[in-house]
């Protein structure tokens, strides 16, 4: 089957690769670029483990087309740091245990860095709801919730 | 699977003519799992979000129009948007995580013929109209005429909505949507209830209207709960017809998500708790929208 | 907060730096079981029954072989008959659920495998495996499955544990007693009894990454494997058994692990990507899909429970009478044994009898699960508890501490506890502001408590020092919870040198001895120990070495700080960075081997404390606050002693809420995904409040217990206790769903 | 003599004794004594994956010495997770 060829900026980077036309754009990521932070935890948008944003907007990368990707700007955990420099949400994450296994993190991250972008200053229940679809089977969450807060509070100090 | 984006109706029409397993799609939050849980897998995905009227959100002296493919996030954080309609902007606002409603949309919603869709009872209870475009042009649908059973819609094969339009709120109005879910996010609806009502000049209440999803193979309206609420201030006695109503009205089923018995009351329960609001919404509007 | 012995005054244990692993974690660069990719590697994809009981008439692979891709096609025919070369029932029971041979005993259970050049191809070859099956009759429950007239999974099975052993076979696959004391005698003498029973439906493990294996192997039949798991030493014995190979052959690399909780310390997925890599000479990977998970992985048992129990006036127990059925999906083993162990284990109980019965069933194979067996029996147990301690108006917490395990007590079990710390949790609940907050209208508060072993078992380490003194610290054991950490501060402390310049690794099977399962919450206590040891060679090799540059006695050498010190103060201190450097001048490189069988598991104790919210009208249940006191023994890495407890928690009050296998009358699950399989989100839980207890286990050389397991335990009996306490009614089903929390008030009302 | 306790499971094989005293100086002498007493007896406490000794749990503890006035117990297999 031929296969579709596809432009994207991903992580700043212009970005081509083929893919067919069915297979998700977590899979062509993971597969055909090579990144493999975002991860597969269901495949149908109940966890959120595949978490990126395009053109800003944090999305299941699982429910997308590969081919809807084509013109986009995509942003993955790979991308979040800042040469080097962990994005205030990693360090937070790091400095508060706010994961055990880590699978669930990239996802999180990337929903996390979608509501502070929108909302500075949420308060603990507008974290839970708004990272209420990311799911995490070890920590309970609370190390997660307390590590958006202090982010939050940190990236509103710069 | 082919992958076709069109970027006009009248292209994307065509293409479902010439196409007969094709599959429409917007932000494909049902599509993709159905697909995975086996559904038949359909020649040709038309990505409909490329057409510009079908992402689009606009508002005039009389009414609103929303794209068909409008990611459902787009309704939510527009604040004129959600003013005006408070109940439809927390419907829309129910469909999934953040990451969903970046994808879902009220298209999505109502044609995916769900009967637990959540933007589906606030939509009737504002009588928003479907503008569908065929290959012969487009006509005007009530929305409560779109969806005839489970899977199910009035839409031929070739058919598609454009867009929905939605009359201003009148004055004294209010409108509301709640849900029950075992959990507080991710779950389909057990029982959802939209709510609208109109107030009189004295506070009594002049128009009603009640929907219910997830109760039977459609939403339902509940025309009994709607007439013993006119005319009244909705005291508990009213209130209590209200929810009988609803009760009776209700031909849910034993599945997965809820029981026959459960689902009823918790009907009641929710329509009543749901009118209330929107009365409280209506007051606060008081006249001057 | 803590309750402690002593303060031991360690310089890194029991702090909270940042995890060794944690930035390949936060960027997304660690690898996980599924993000390997090898050169020319092949897709696998598994086909599996749909039915739950099916006899296999024929397999025809053949339209699936020839199709584009497709590079391999195997069923159970490619795997040697344990059973008829005499193996041990328990490896039969691994090798028929890793791919069935006659008979399929589980929608889900699988029947063959493909590998294919790209994804699609392998699902598509998957679909065209034609599989004839005469479908069977099938038992879904303890109760079906107890039937006199039940259909039979297995038709040799006799009941063990019972004599003299039945001539007719049943769906028992054993039997448990625990009995002491004089029942009829205890009853008699108590003030009030209550008598339940109890209903659990099985519950999965909920691990969020699925489980992926890649192999890698050749036509003489030896093989690399990565895969996710709990031990790969245990998936090396397990598959090496399933391929009738020598382990020795394996090499298994275990990737990060996203999670198990129990379910990743068997095989399903290794067999089944070897034999394939094996007939096309090229590497394969399989990764299932949620849906497979749900239906062919994990859970644990549903369950029926009966507990009867009589209390005095002043609160002692005087009796007790349990009886249990376990599911253990398809094949024999559920956890009824530590059921019937953990049950009443808390308490000291003069008079009890335990019985319990293992129940073979058309559904998944049950797995581990945190604790596993003693969540549903401690729910029965501490909510009949809580209402004797109603009947006679005494306060939750007092009844407990009236008639709580000590050291010396003898156990329901057997021996007499050592010293234990379960008084010091209940002490900490009584102690915590949440104990007296002021609850709002529909709110109420339950207590309720809970008890596992931990496990010691098998562990090795290996410590290398770095030539500038810093040290690589290697063990076996899969790390799931942050348990590189506590291995780096536990050698920090004994090399006395710093947390950072440790390296933690989990190294493949080839590279390090013999490591258990990461399970039994054993790592920190058993492989910890290992790396204490390997630490103290290390630390006698270096005063040795010291002892030779000075030209003194070994005696006149200590370690302190991270320093060889003459104890005379007659040499200037050699640090480690100093001995690293010059280690080829006093015998060639630092390195230590450590290997043990773990002794002195220390038992671990959880007391938790929930206030619930109901609302009357529709069943729903939000938790309003939740504290949870447990006893650590030692917190070596109070960060993630506190992410176990937070963990375990709200996984049990998943199970107390909304989890459940739902199955059709076919035996066909009907909610095999995260949407339907309803697993606590964040906005439905509020923060976790955590008390460490520190009563330390002194058998360990920094008190370790063991912290991963039973804070799964009181969850379901707390906020069942909770919602009698807000809404008084006593729920004896689990899930304590809104639907059943209605019918319940509904019943109540009438 | 060591003093062995049987669970109420094992029984059946004891003649209903729930504790005997056995003259052994390791879990594997006082085994081979108990199969002597109560034949069969020593494959089920084989079996067994866990001794209590003195209040300590062993897995694999057959080479575990046991002394003049140990208290031992047999568990049942359990599995953590």
């Amino acid at each position: 089957m031929p296969r579709t060829h596809i432009t994207t900026v991903i992580n700043g980077d212009e970005t081509e690769f083929l893919t067919e036309d069915g297979t998700s754009l977590l899979n062509a990521l993971r597969d055909e670029v090579g990144l493999t932070g975002a991860k597969e935890g269901c495949g149908t948008g109940d966890c959120g483990a595949c978490s990126i944003l395009v053109d800003d907007r944090v999305t299941c990368s699982c429910l997308m087309f590969a081919p809807e990707a084509d013109g986009t700007t995509i942003l993955t955990v790979e991308g979040l740091a800042d040469s080097g420099d962990l994005h205030p949400l990693q360090q937070c994450f790091l400095e508060g245990a706010a994961l055990q296994c880590g699978i669930c993190t990239p996802g999180f991250l990337m929903a996390a860095k979608a509501l502070l972008d929108k909302n500075p200053d949420p308060t603990e229940t507008e974290i839970r709801y708004a990272l209420a679809g990311n799911l995490c089977r070890c920590t309970g969450y609370d190390k997660i919730i307390r590590a958006v807060q202090e982010a939050a509070l940190e990236m509103r100090g710069k | 699977m082919k992958y076709v984006a069109p970027s006009s109706v009248e292209e994307a029409t065509s293409l479902l003519s010439a196409s007969p397993s094709a599959q429409v799609f917007a932000g494909a939050t049902d599509v993709v799992p159905q697909l995975r849980a086996g559904r038949p897998a359909p020649e040709l995905l038309v990505d409909l979000k490329k057409i510009e009227e079908l992402v689009s959100l606009k508002s005039d002296d009389n009414k609103w129009t929303v794209g068909a493919a409008t990611p459902t996030a787009y309704l939510t954080e527009d604040e004129a948007f959600s003013h005006e309609f408070p109940g439809l902007s927390e419907a829309a606002g129910l469909i999934g995580s953040d990451q969903i409603q970046n994808r879902s949309s009220l298209g999505g919603n109502l044609c995916n013929a769900s009967p637990a869709a959540d933007s589906v009872p606030a939509m009737v209870v504002n009588g928003v109209r479907a503008v569908v475009a065929g290959p012969s042009g487009t006509r005007v649908l009530d929305v409560s005429e779109v969806v005839t059973g489970p899977g199910q819609t009035s839409l031929d094969d070739d058919e598609f909505i454009v867009e929905f339009e939605i009359d201003n709120m009148p004055a004294r109005s209010g409108d509301a949507y709640l849900r029950m879910i075992p959990r507080t996010e991710m779950d389909i609806a057990v029982v959802g209830a939209g709510a609208r009502v109109t107030l009189a000049d004295d506070g009594s209440i002049e128009q009603a209207a009640l929907a219910l999803a997830a109760v039977a193979p459609t939403v339902i309206r509940i025309p009994d709960a709607e007439d013993a609420l006119v005319g009244t201030t909705a005291d508990d006695a009213t209130l209590d017809a209200v929810a009988a109503a609803a009760s009776e009205a209700c031909d849910p089923i034993d599945d997965k998500r809820g029981t026959v018995a459960y689902r009823k009351q918790v009907a009641g329960v929710l329509a009543k708790r749901a009118v209330l609001i929107a009365i409280e919404r209506a007051e606060q509007r008081n006249g001057t929208n | 907060m803590a309750v402690t012995e002593e303060n031991p005054g360690y310089k890194w244990v029991g702090t909270r730096p940042i995890r060794p692993d944690g930035l390949e974690k936060v960027t997304g660069k660690a690898r996980f079981g599924a993000d390997l990719v090898l050169p020319g590697m092949l897709y696998g994809k598994v086909v599996r029954s749909p039915h739950a009981h099916a006899r296999i008439l024929s397999i025809d692979t053949s339209a699936a072989e020839s199709m584009e891709g497709v590079k391999a096609v195997i069923t159970g025919d490619d795997f040697p008959d344990l059973a008829a070369n005499g193996a041990h029932p328990s490896d039969v029971d691994v090798a028929n659920n890793t791919i069935a041979r006659d008979k399929v005993l589980y929608e889900g259970h699988v029947v063959a495998a493909v590998a294919a050049i790209t994804r699609e191809q392998a699902e598509a070859a998957a679909k065209a495996v034609e599989v004839t099956y005469e479908v069977l009759p099938h038992v879904l429950t303890v109760d079906e499955a107890m039937a006199d007239d039940a259909p039979l999974l297995h038709e040799g099975m006799i009941t063990k544990g019972v004599d003299p052993a039945p001539e007719e076979p049943s769906n028992i696959a054993s039997k448990i007693l625990h009995e002491r004391g004089d029942l009829e005698q205890g009853f008699g003498e108590a003030d009030a009894v209550v008598e339940r029973e109890f209903t659990t439906k099985p519950v999965h493990q909920g691990y969020i990454e699925p489980h992926a294996a890649v192999a890698d192997s050749n036509s003489d039949g030896r093989a690399n494997i990565w895969c996710s798991s709990q031990g790969h030493f245990q998936m090396r014995a397990y598959t090496a058994t399933v391929l009738g190979v020598s382990p020795g052959t394996l090499k298994v690399t275990a990737a990060e692990i996203g999670g198990g909780f129990g379910g990743k310390t068997v095989i399903y997925l290794e067999p089944l990507a070897v034999r394939p890599s094996q007939r096309a000479g090229r590497p394969v990977k399989l990764v299932m899909d949620r849906d497979e998970v749900f239906r062919a992985t994990g859970p644990t048992s549903g369950t029926r429970i009966k507990v009867k129990m009589g209390v005095s006036k002043d609160g002692k127990i005087t009796a007790a009478e349990v009886w249990m059925a376990y599911e253990a999906g398809a094949f024999a083993g559920s956890p009824v044994g530590a059921a019937g162990m953990t049950a009443i284990a808390c308490y000291d109980i003069p008079n009890f009898v335990v019985e319990g019965y293992d129940v073979v069933c058309n559904k998944p194979r049950v797995a581990a699960y945190r604790a596993p067996g003693a969540p549903m029996a401690a729910f029965a147990v501490e909510s009949v508890l809580d209402e004797l301690a109603r009947n006679i108006e005494m306060y939750a917490i007092d009844i407990r501490l009236a008639n709580a395990a000590v050291e010396g007590t003898q156990a329901a079990y057997g021996p007499k506890f050592p010293r234990i710390g379960f008084v010091e949790t209940l002490e900490a609940i009584k102690d915590h502001p949440n104990y007296t907050t002021e609850l709002g209208p529909n709110q109420g508060r339950g207590v309720a408590a809970g008890f596992w072993f931990n496990a010691g078992m098998m562990s090795s380490a290996t410590v290398h020092v770095n030539e500038n003194g810093t040290a690589t610290v290697v063990t076996g054991s899969p790390d799931i919870g942050g348990s590189r950490q506590s291995m780096a501060l536990m050698a920090a402390e004994e090399l006395g040198i710093p947390y950072e310049s440790i390296k933690p690794v989990v190294a493949d099977t080839e590279t390090v001895g013999f490591n258990d399962v990461t399970g039994g919450s054993r790592v920190t206590l058993a492989t910890g120990a290992a790396v204490v040891d390997a630490c103290r060679l290390i630390v006698e090799d270096l005063r040795a070495r010291a002892a030779k540059t000075w030209d003194v006695e070994l005696d006149q050498v200590e370690w302190v700080d991270g320093q060889a010190q003459h104890v005379e103060g007659a040499q200037p201190p050699l640090s480690l960075n100093d001995l690293a450097a010059k280690s080829g001048r006093t015998g060639g490189p630092i390195s230590a081997n450590a290997s043990l069988n773990s002794r002195g598991v220390g038992a671990g104790f959880s007391t938790q404390l929930c206030d619930v919210e109901v609302d009357p009208e529709t069943g729903v249940t939000r938790i309003v606050r939740y504290l949870t006191a447990q006893d650590a023994g030692r917190a070596i890495s109070p960060d993630y002693v506190e992410g176990q407890m937070q963990g375990g928690v709200v996984q049990g009050i998943g199970w107390a809420l909304n989890e459940e296998y739902i199955h059709d009358t076919e035996g066909v699950m009907e909610n095999p995904s995260f949407l339907d399989y309803r697993m606590p989100v964040a906005s439905d839980l509020p923060m976790i409040d955590c008390s460490i207890v520190e009563v330390p286990n002194p058998a360990h050389p920094y008190g370790v217990r063991g912290v991963g397991e039973v804070g799964i335990v009181p969850p379901m009996a707390a906020v069942g206790n909770a919602i009698h306490d807000a809404v008084n009614v006593r729920m004896t089903e689990l899930p304590m769903s809104p639907v059943k929390v209605l019918e319940a008030l509904n019943a109540h009302d009438e | 003599m060591a003093q062995v306790h049987f669970s109420a499971g094992l029984r059946e094989l004891t003649e209903g004794l729930a504790q005997v005293e056995v003259d052994a100086s390791t879990v594997r002498g006082l085994i081979t004594a108990l199969d002597e007493m109560f034949p069969g007896v020593g494959d089920r406490l084989s079996e067994a994956s866990s001794v209590a000794i003195d209040g300590e749990i062993f897995t694999d503890a057959e080479y575990e010495p046991v002394s003049e006035n140990s208290e031992v117990h047999f568990l049942d297999i359990f599995q953590g997770g």
